[in-house]
């Protein structure tokens, strides 16, 4: 019987998977999620140590740039301890990770974690910043466009989310940067620079420009995909059925509407933080924005393995947070639904 | 499109060739100035999308088919399979794109071939989980059922009932992909681990350009015009098959 | 003058043409007016002009809408608004996806009703109790997926008569509900009416629900009321051809009866016809039918007909043929029969839905499976045809045991049991015509070549009586009539012995039901054993030589059709057959 | 750290002249930039922090010439292999203790020990230990063998001198500021040493910021951020100048050289490489690639001051003649590879315009750009790369143009220039060195593997309120700040 029962799930079930099995009790499902993660985790981290490993040139030849003689860069790759084995590099690190050590910088000889923790708090607050304001207004253009279907604003609009998605991030920025930083206005300072013992916040006007292109990918994205949910529950019945109760367009619009339109939203939303999480390297290198972004460009052509590592940690936990923050959200969706 | 395939032969000077001082103004024969080398602003304009315009579809129409595979695969078979696919798919996703691509460049060098791979791979994951979201509910479809009571075998299934449709969410992908494979491309362009100059290139002219804005607008305007043409034609063309396909589906 | 009058309705689509032509009745307080017609034939467009509303694409051209003397066509936006809901309500089809998925139920009951929250709440509680729900706080806090259908129908009903408007829509109600809620939900509808001096539209396709609840019947067809007249005289007489062959279609739970569908298909919106709309299927067309499109003619006060030959036709007599019952006997002790069940238990998860199953089915058999909704029909069919974990029992096809799971029979066991969905419009690929669907078992088990297989096609295009020419179609192309013939079509393909049909007819217009029974009956006189799943009692009478009747999982009745239908032992058995509604009643 | 809430008060920056005020440079640093100066390589930001923090015994003078520093005097023995230097009395260090004898030697032996110091080099014929500390403000340096030119080696940005005990984490100098603050990669602070010997500034305290690349530095500047920034792109120089931006041309030391390896084909063939120096369009470069702010150069590193230009005709573009050598060589269908990390202003134009020219000449050169670090894990393996050199021939011959020197890309290995070299260090009259170095510059021409097409000009840009910043030779405009003031 219970080969027999194994036999059926796995054969004539294919949807009743084994993660459904596992994942019967909640903590259970908690548990796996975690394991999952932790296991993307250790794969990316993995496979960026060996990738950086395999990109040509190391931190010694870089530390010792044109005048490395082969004796120099023997002597300095021993004392940063290039010379073990991948293996006992790689398990030094991990090691070092689990216990909560991140390492310390080849190049610079700090602390990974003191490196980071500057950064870190300066990134997030861009993030967030963008995240804040992506949301809110996406649904409100969302809204407007699906209400006025077809109306000039409706079509000004997808002409113009058009054109913003077709430039990526650097091209907005660098756009903005002369629009409003160089050239033709004087508003914001093209550059950000946050001095390193300074907060963020305390300088809203350098984040205005990396903000605003974050925002501006971010928006014509994410309220294109807003705009065609509400347009579906605007058709749909129980809004149609709402109409012949008699209800006010507000109210039908923002009783009855949004909460559902809002449903299919939530994961893309919670897609493009990540997106905007990812996109973060870019503009901070585009604003000189002191950032994890630019830690990891400049870490990158330094070869500074523990801090690529670690900023890549950084970055992968958060983008597969997002992500996986969109497929519960979607999966409890669809759960609902059932 | 057409215009970014034939625009090479139509460009009046020899796009790598300098011709001029550094951000000459409109004139006599350069009808949009030149650029910071001092070469004909609308010849490298028309050359540029050359290279763009076939590696962005191929990019694009690669990263659908192998996404679309994954997504399928995945959706149909469900349970381990499902998981292994997708958390590959999500290392994919997490490993940055930066990295992959500086890696990638510096061990094999800029070669155009390399530069598709390379923004393939990188829109795979995407593609693959809205396909795979699309494909889930079908397996709760009566014909897929019936297809699997009657022990049609996996490969005919999933050619015959999934991929024809989840043909409309692919086609939208497509425009899309394509929009960002441009974007992609013209970025890595742009950090100059794409075409290499002397080449005309749409992104690598912005980011030479970049810095002469003020003096030579057109420098950088004329290209990210063309971006914004040539995806958004792109776009268009996929979306319109989109609908087209969507009509036979009628409420099906 | 009538509470209700409706004068020259005309809807069309922003094109032009026509979806409800010339529309024209009245209504008093407290009656009820049934719309009866096949699909499409205009009935919700017609229900949904009451509140002066149409579907995107379509606007009222022409016509009033007279309630207690307001036009309501000519109301401004404002007024509409006020109008909607409060004096005229609508009850939708599927109340599934007309109540908001977001939204508790309190909160839209409430929003139909003005006046300070002590009273609303009050009338809330009041209409919860009228409809028989419960209107505790829990309840009010629910939100539609929580609820069954019948409860979200009773929901959606109390949403309509809470405010005490003057008339109520009511769009299909039941067509989605299992007979004993559809009953319960009937008795509701015509008590309401009564109590609260409410008229009411009931808008259905199946002529034994509106004989049950209607005083008066219109029924439509290609977008014209046809027929109109007291549901009494209407149902005894019937004066519009259309209308007769709507009731012989309707099969009859008391006896075995042929079923006549009506040849042809529904006109469409776009189709034009110079003459009488119904001339093409109709059986006693004449040359002057389709010239001259004819008039509404009234019988008697109050009965009118739209046809030239009105006034003979109620005179002919009605030809109801009993159907032979099939000759199958119980299966002679010692003979295998073609598909044993023993002691089948399924179940989802931790939870069993199905608690020892036994049946058998010899050759030509058919066997219904009926039961209340959720009682395990098709968690049953499902286990038999392999989709589905079995915890328990046996299945044996042909003698040999069959594997719970498809993929683990082997490919002749798979061929020879065929299951038929009950979604026509899920059931085909929609990215494959029709040929190749009908095709693909036949490259799958039988390796035919592709003009071997197009000839195969066709001939079981023909048995399904599906015009040859539309292997081409895609089935979006086709009704879902069609769409289920060719499903069978396809079954057939594989030459099963036994046929699994899931409820194949209850998405299906009457007629078009009809039509598929009949079918059913030729394959089982081919000598087929059949699964019949149903919860309508009507269409087992006319097709099952045995029935067993589900209820919650065990089988608390089995034996022969006319033993149970006629003598039931079982009181659930008994209370299924006393909801079970008969068009015959009425007249 | 503590986070505090509130941004630290900021000097009032309009403080009126009278010599303080902020100035804030912009500078592309990297986050192993450090301050103390005996450092594996030397970056424009490191560059800028030591120039402000630290002082040397000999130094640059802006036009090329050579001054005492921190030292008064230098005099040899009669055989040249005993140096006694003479310190500036007075000199104070950023600890407050005096400079003298006991820093000198501790910098000298730190800078010769200093594991991975690669300039050491430049000082082989000093002994880690043979200084002796003759009193407080004397020392005697005893070489390894005669040296020439010693004042001259001295001079070599590279070599700062620094006080006795300083570590790698805590530096003690003696220049014009002092360091309050720094977070590589970030930004420094520094601020005014009043007790500096030398020309004070004009204002009180020097920000600089690091920066990523150089586009976000003249954003920076035009955004007003910034007051200062050295070596912006020369294509960017009138766009700037028209958008109300100060830029302050200089004539400059920096060389971008093409170097041919001169040890494997293709390039080991002369005719090869006189071919490629006669496809340059030497006017073209300077107007294109330069912007105009570059003058044809001839083949060889440049002289300073001091010497005057040996005896060789100016190249000039000679398809013709290039393509005859080609085919002469065998090598008419040419395809190479150049590499560049374009790290510098002018690099991939020079490139790119070099690549387009060589084209007429039916030479197929494909530009490669990649970054530092894959640039530097092949450094000296590259056939052909475009290299760069900021020091007077002089300093240019052990770096650049012999056997081991760390920065000879062609892998120059010409006997005769090898020995001629050797009699230029070992003698110690200038005349005769200037003679040299003429020598030497000609079979650089002649024979040398590296293509100099240009010399180009420094140039750094400032905001109008920034007064006094000098030209400077060797690209240091924007960091000397001797009298400069803001506001
Ligand atoms: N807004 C519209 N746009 C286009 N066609 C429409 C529209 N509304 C109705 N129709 C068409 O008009 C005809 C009548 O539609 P209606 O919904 O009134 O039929 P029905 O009798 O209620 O059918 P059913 O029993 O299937 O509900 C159908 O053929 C339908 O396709
Ligand atoms: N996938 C599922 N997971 C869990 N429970 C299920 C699932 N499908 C059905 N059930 C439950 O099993 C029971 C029997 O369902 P089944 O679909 O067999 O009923 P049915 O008799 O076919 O009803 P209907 O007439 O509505 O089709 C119901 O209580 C239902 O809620
Ligand atoms: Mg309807
Ligand atoms: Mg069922």
């Amino acid at each position: 019987m219970v080969a027999e029962l194994t036999g059926a799930t796995r054969s004539a079930g294919p949807r009743r998977s084994l993660t459904r099995r596992r994942s019967a009790t909640v903590p259970g499902r908690i548990g796996w999620i975690v394991a999952q993660a932790i296991a993307m985790l250790f794969v990316v981290t993995t496979l960026v140590f060996f990738a950086t490993q395999a990109m040509p040139g190391d931190v010694a030849k870089v530390m010792l740039g044109m005048s490395a003689t082969p004796e120099r860069v023997e002597a300095l790759r021993h004392q940063l301890g290039l010379d073990r084995s991948l293996l006992s590099q790689y398990w030094h690190w991990l090691s070092g990770v689990l216990s909560g050590d991140l390492g310390t910088s080849l190049a610079s000889g700090r602390p990974v974690s003191q490196l980071l923790g500057e950064r870190l708090v300066n990134s997030a607050t861009l993030s967030l910043f963008a995240v804040v304001l992506i949301l809110p207004l996406s649904l409100l253009i969302g809204i407007l466009a699906a209400q006025f279907k077809d109306s000039l604003f409706d079509r000004t609009f997808l002409w113009s989310s058009m054109v913003a998605n077709a430039l990526a991030d650097f091209v907005v920025g660098t756009l903005l940067v002369a629009l409003f930083g160089t050239t033709v206005f004087h508003w914001f300072p093209p550059v950000s620079l946050i001095p390193a013992e300074h907060m963020p916040w305390w300088h809203p006007q350098a984040l205005v420009l990396p903000v605003a292109t974050l925002v501006i990918g971010g928006v014509m994205y994410l309220s294109r995909l807003i705009r065609v949910s509400f347009i579906d529950v605007l058709n749909s019945e129980y809004v149609e059925m709402a109409r012949l109760k008699g209800l006010g367009s507000a109210r039908i619009l923002l009783t009855h509407a949004l909460p559902n339109a809002l449903a299919p939203a939530v994961p893309a939303a919670s897609l493009v933080a990540a997106f905007t999480v990812g996109g973060v390297v870019v503009v901070e290198y585009l604003f000189g924005y002191p950032g994890i972004g630019g830690l990891l460009i400049d870490s990158i052509s330094n070869r500074d393995l523990p801090v690529i590592q670690a900023v890549v940690l950084v970055i992968a936990a958060v983008y597969y947070f997002f992500n996986l923050l969109a497929d519960l959200l979607h999966t409890g969706k669809s759960g609902e639904r059932r | 499109m057409a215009f970014a395939l034939a625009g090479p032969l139509l460009a009046p000077h020899d796009p790598a060739k300098s011709i001029a001082l550094p951000y000459a103004t409109p004139g006599d024969g350069l009808p949009l100035g030149a650029d910071q080398l001092g070469r004909d602003v609308l010849s490298r304009v028309l050359a540029g999308g050359f290279h763009l315009a076939w590696m962005a579809p191929v990019a694009a129409i690669a990263a659908v088919a192998l996404g679309a595979l994954v997504g399928i695969a995945a959706a149909f078979y469900g349970g381990i399979t499902d998981t292994v696919l997708m958390r590959v798919m999500d290392v994919l996703l997490a490993f940055p794109a930066l990295l992959f691509t500086l890696l990638f460049v510096s061990v094999i060098g800029p070669k155009p071939w390399l530069l598709v791979v390379l923004t393939a791979i990188g829109m795979t994951p995407g593609v693959a989980r809205v396909i795979r979201g699309a494909a889930r509910p079908l397996n709760d479809r009566e014909y897929v059922m019936w297809s699997r009571t009657v022990g049609i075998p996996a490969r005919t299934i999933l050619a015959r009932c999934f991929l024809p449709n989840v043909s409309s969410p692919l086609l939208v992908e497509l425009g899309m992909r394509l929009m960002w494979s441009i974007g992609i491309l013209a970025a890595i362009s742009f950090l100059g681990y794409g075409i290499q100059p002397p080449a005309a290139d749409w992104g690598l002219m912005i980011s030479e350009n970049r810095t002469g804005l003020q003096n030579m607008p057109w420098a950088v305007l004329a290209p990210v015009a063309c971006i914004v043409l040539f995806t958004i034609g792109g776009n268009l063309i996929a979306e319109g098959s989109a609908r087209v396909i969507a009509r036979t589906e009628g409420r099906g | 003058m009538s509470a209700i009058e409706v004068r020259g309705l005309t809807i069309a689509l922003r094109d032009g043409s026509p979806i409800v032509k010339d529309a024209t009745f009245d209504l008093e307080p407290g009656q009820v007016l049934g719309v009866v017609g096949e699909s499409g034939s205009g009935k919700s467009t017609m229900s949904l002009a009451m509140l002066g509303y149409a579907r995107h694409g379509a606007r009222i051209t022409a016509g009033q809408v007279l309630i207690d003397g307001t036009d309501v066509l000519a109301l401004g936006p404002r007024a509409l608004r006020r109008h909607r809901g409060n004096v005229v309500a609508y009850v939708p089809q599927d109340p599934a996806t007309a109540l908001n998925p977001a939204l508790r139920i309190g909160v839209q009951l409430a929003e139909v009703l003005e006046g300070d929250a002590k009273e609303v709440d009050a009338r809330i509680r009041e209409v919860l109790g009228a409809v028989g729900l419960p209107s505790d706080d829990a309840f009010l806090h629910r939100r539609p997926r929580e609820l069954s259908g019948g409860q979200q129908q009773r929901v959606a009903l109390a949403m309509a008569v809470a405010p005490r408007p003057r008339l109520t829509v009511l769009d299909e109600p039941t067509t989605g509900l299992d007979v004993t809620t559809q009953a319960r939900v009937l008795a509701l509808v015509a008590r309401l009416c009564a109590d609260n001096q409410m008229a009411a539209i009931y808008v259905s396709h199946d002529l034994a629900v509106i004989g049950e609840v209607a005083d008066r019947v219109a029924v439509m067809y290609g977008g014209m009321i046809v027929e109109a007249g007291p549901t009494k005289q209407v149902v005894a007489r019937p004066a519009h051809p259309y209308t007769r062959a709507l009731l012989a279609a309707v099969p009859s739970a008391r006896e075995r009866m042929r079923l006549t569908s009506i040849p042809g298909r529904a006109p469409g919106v776009q189709d034009t016809h110079p003459g009488c709309v119904f001339a093409p299927r109709c059986a006693f067309a004449t040359d002057e039918c389709t010239t001259g499109a004819p008039s509404l003619i009234e019988l008697v006060p109050g009965h009118s007909a739209r046809c030239l030959r009105a006034e003979e036709l109620p005179e002919r007599p009605r030809q109801s043929a009993t159907a032979p019952a099939s000759a199958v006997q119980e299966a002679a002790p010692g003979d295998t029969p073609l598909l044993r069940v023993r002691d089948l238990a399924a179940g989802y998860r931790d939870r069993q839905v199905l608690f020892d199953v036994s049946f058998d089915v010899v050759e030509g058999e058919c066997l219904a499976v009926v039961g209340e909704s959720g009682s395990g029909k098709t968690t049953m069919s499902r286990s038999l045809i392999g989709l589905q974990e079995r915890w328990g029992g046996t299945v044996e096809l042909g003698g040999t045991p069959l594997a719970p799971a498809a993929a683990r029979r082997d490919p002749d066991q798979r061929r020879s049991m065929q299951y038929i969905f009950q979604n026509p419009y899920g059931s085909l690929n929609p990215r494959a015509t029709v040929g190749d669907c009908v095709a693909e078992p036949l490259r799958h088990f039988f390796a035919l070549g592709a003009k071997a297989a197009r000839a195969r096609v066709a001939e079981l295009l023909e048995r399904v009586e599906l015009p040859g020419h539309l292997a081409s179609r895609y089935p979006a192309e086709l009704s879902g009539g069609q769409r289920q013939r060719v499903a069978i079509a396809r079954a057939l393909g594989c030459a099963p012995t036994v046929l699994i049909c899931d409820e194949v007819t209850s998405a299906l217009d009457v007629s078009v039901q009809a039509a598929i029974v009949e079918l059913l009956r030729g394959l089982l006189n081919d000598g087929l054993g059949m699964v019949f799943v149903t919860h309508n009692l009507a269409v087992v009478r006319s097709l099952a030589d045995s029935v067993i009747v589900l209820s919650e999982g065990h089988v608390v009745e089995h034996g022969g059709t006319d033993t149970v239908l006629t003598e039931p032992r079982h009181a659930y058995t008994k209370a299924l057959l006393a909801d079970t509604l008969e068009v015959s009643a009425a007249g | 750290a503590t986070v505090s809430c509130s941004p630290p008060a900021e000097p009032t920056a309009s403080t009126p002249g009278g010599g303080s005020g902020t100035l804030t440079l912009g500078v592309v640093g990297s986050t192993k930039d450090m301050l103390y100066p005996y450092a594996p390589q030397q970056t424009i930001s490191e560059d800028a922090l030591w120039q402000n923090t630290l002082d040397q015994l000999t130094a640059y003078a802006p036009d090329g010439s050579i001054t005492y520093a921190l030292a008064e005097s230098m005099t040899p023995n009669k055989s040249l292999d005993v140096w006694t230097v003479k310190l500036r009395p007075g000199v104070k260090l950023h600890s407050g203790k005096t400079f003298g004898a006991d820093d000198v030697i501790f910098s000298v032996k730190s800078l010769l020990t200093e594991e991975g110091y690669p300039f050491a080099s430049n000082l082989d014929f000093v002994k880690p230990d043979g200084q002796k500390k003759i009193d407080d403000l004397t020392v005697e340096f005893h070489l390894k063998r005669p040296f020439g030119p010693f004042a001259a080696a001295w001079a070599y940005s590279a070599f700062k001198m620094i006080g006795a005990g300083s570590t790698k984490d805590k530096v003690d100098g003696t220049g014009p500021f002092t360091v309050k603050s720094f977070s590589p990669g970030a930004q420094a602070v520094l601020e005014r040493f009043d007790a500096y010997w030398g020309t004070k500034p004009g204002f009180s305290t020097l920000n600089v910021h690091f920066f990523q690349d150089q586009t976000a530095i003249t954003n920076a500047l035009r955004g007003g951020q910034i007051n200062v920034a050295p070596s912006v792109p020369f294509s960017d120089a009138k766009a700037l100048e028209s958008a109300g931006v100060k830029v302050l041309k200089s004539d400059s030391m920096n060389v971008l050289s093409l170097d041919m390896r001169t040890d494997i084909p293709p390039f080991n063939d002369n005719r090869v490489r006189e071919a490629m120096k006669l496809i340059a369009d030497r006017e073209q470069i300077a107007s294109n690639a330069f912007g105009g702010f570059a003058k044809p150069a001839n083949d060889y590193n440049g002289a300073s001051a001091s010497c005057p230009a040996p005896d060789v005709p100016q190249r000039a573009q000679d398809l013709a003649r290039a393509k005859a050598l080609l085919a002469e060589a065998g090598k008419s269908d040419l395809k190479v590879e150049l590499v560049t990390d374009g790290a510098f202003p002018g690099m991939m134009e020079l490139a790119q315009l070099f690549a387009q020219q060589a084209g007429e000449a039916g030479v197929t050169v494909t530009v490669r750009k990649m970054d530092v670090a894959t640039l530097l894990n092949k450094w000296l393996e590259w056939p052909f790369i475009i290299n760069i050199t900021s020091s007077p021939m002089i300093n240019a011959i052990t770096d650049h143009l012999l056997p081991n020197g760390g920065n000879n890309a062609a892998h120059f290995d010409d006997p005769e220039f090898k020995k001629i070299a050797g009699d230029l260090f070992a003698s110690g009259d200038v005349g005769r060195q200037c003679g040299d170095i003429q020598k030497l510059q000609k079979i650089q021409w002649e024979r040398g593997g590296n293509l100099i097409a240009v010399t180009s000009q420094d140039l750094t840009i400032h905001t109008a309120n920034v007064r006094g910043l000098q030209p400077d030779l060797f690209g240091r405009s924007a960091f000397r700040y001797g009298g400069v003031s803001v506001g």
